[in-house]
């Protein structure tokens, strides 16, 4: 396991413009990342972000669109995920994010991360996170009474 | 052919997004990259469009909160265009 | 989902003394959660913590024996879940942990935390971690060639 | 009958594991609570079982790296203890 954090981290990016089942995703993810199973990680951290029921003002939210730029989506998604397994020696990243119309409740993103210690996998996960929340090319519109409205900022920490 | 692949070359090819793009009333342009033989930025471009709240006839400084991608990577708003280059406007990101 | 972070949070702890599947869990727990796709959480946090295959000494491992103080073990991860997802505000938490002998590879603790902001979900998780690998009574024996050694202190973050 | 309640009563069960079990031979033990009236702590009953390294005459500081549990609730050495508690030794923590 070792060869985890001396070897290039195995990185996993997709865009994906219909429904996805997070646990499905990790489970594919989990298989690949271990060819038997005394070779799996010593630490996993994984983040789930979902489609809140409301709108930042409080109405009930019919959906949320999320727009992309396709190209520089892919790319940045994959720089971060690069920059940020390196900055931590992590064996694995995998980033999941949806694009187009999401219902509440449906899966926007996936964060996952195999790593030797659990210090760099959660560490690396919550600056992923924050790194991909940031820069990489995606806006969502709240829909709402039939009426999109751009949201402005990303949500608090 | 040379004189035709060059004028091609030539352009630039100028993307919006999400609320930028509304407000602007289109997503996508192409435009001649030097009318007047000066390096064009993307400053230039952001003027020459009127794409600011400013009205069209005021010089509007390039907004702090719009970021330029140049061939879906981020560069500084006065970076010198190449023919050929995709430029984008990025209003503020909300992904996640 | 608000009153995810103002009602009593739904803590639910498990010892285990046979090898479990962390996704298999984590969906039972997910379908626990929420009544419908819409209630669901905002925010998922997730640690998964695997035996190495390889003692601190870097030896082969043939297995890692667990024992743990029953009665009390339950207690104190009840303690610690509480404690950390009432300092965190977060609306539910899992804990499992194994005890027995497990085999590299296996999954030997499980943390998961639902909430309404990502903050809070990663948060808590790394804090849970911590306090149940430095208060909750369990003790971990490395056997390698047939020798057991109790392990000294827990891994580095 | 209240005699023989008292009796029972007037025990405590002393429980140790892993490392510090092995090193003693025994996990379980019911002692009398009190020979001498005074109040007995978890401190005590360590020297009175010579749990410690130094040899069973000399008397041993209770040592910083191992913790008490009185009835599975974290406790100092030195709490008094009564009738029927369950005490236990654990050595350094290394779960997770």
């Amino acid at each position: 396991m070792d060869a985890a954090t001396t070897s290039r981290p195995r990185l996993e990016v997709r865009i994906l413009s219909r429904p996805f089942q997070p646990l499905a995703l990790l489970e594919a993810w989990q298989s690949q990342s271990a060819a038997t199973a005394a070779d799996s990680p010593a630490a996993e951290g994984h983040f789930i972000g979902r489609v809140r029921g409301s709108t930042a003002s409080g109405a009930p939210l019919e959906a949320l669109e999320l727009e992309d730029y396709p190209g520089m989506s892919e790319t940045q998604l994959q720089a971060i995920a690069a920059a940020c397994a390196g900055r931590h020696g992590v064996g694995a990243v995998l980033v999941v994010h949806r694009v187009g119309r999401i219902l509440p409740g449906e899966a926007i993103v996936l964060v996952a991360v195999a790593a030797d210690r659990r210090g760099p996998a959660l560490r690396c996960v919550a600056e992923l996170l924050e790194e991909l929340k940031h820069h990489a090319p995606f806006w969502k519109r709240e829909w709402s009474g039939g009426h999109g409205t751009w949201v402005a900022g990303n949500t608090p920490l | 052919m040379a004189s035709q692949q060059s004028a091609v070359a030539a352009m630039v090819r100028v993307r919006l997004f999400a609320a930028l793009r509304e407000r602007a009333g289109w997503s996508e342009r192409s435009l001649p990259l030097a009318a007047d033989g000066c390096p064009l930025t993307p400053a230039d471009l952001w003027r020459q469009l009127a794409l600011g709240e400013a009205p069209p006839g005021q010089a509007a400084e390039f907004p702090a909160t719009i970021r330029v991608a140049i061939n879906h990577a981020f560069a500084p708003a006065d970076t010198p265009l190449n023919p050929g280059d995709e430029v984008a406007f990025l209003p503020p990101i909300t992904g996640g």
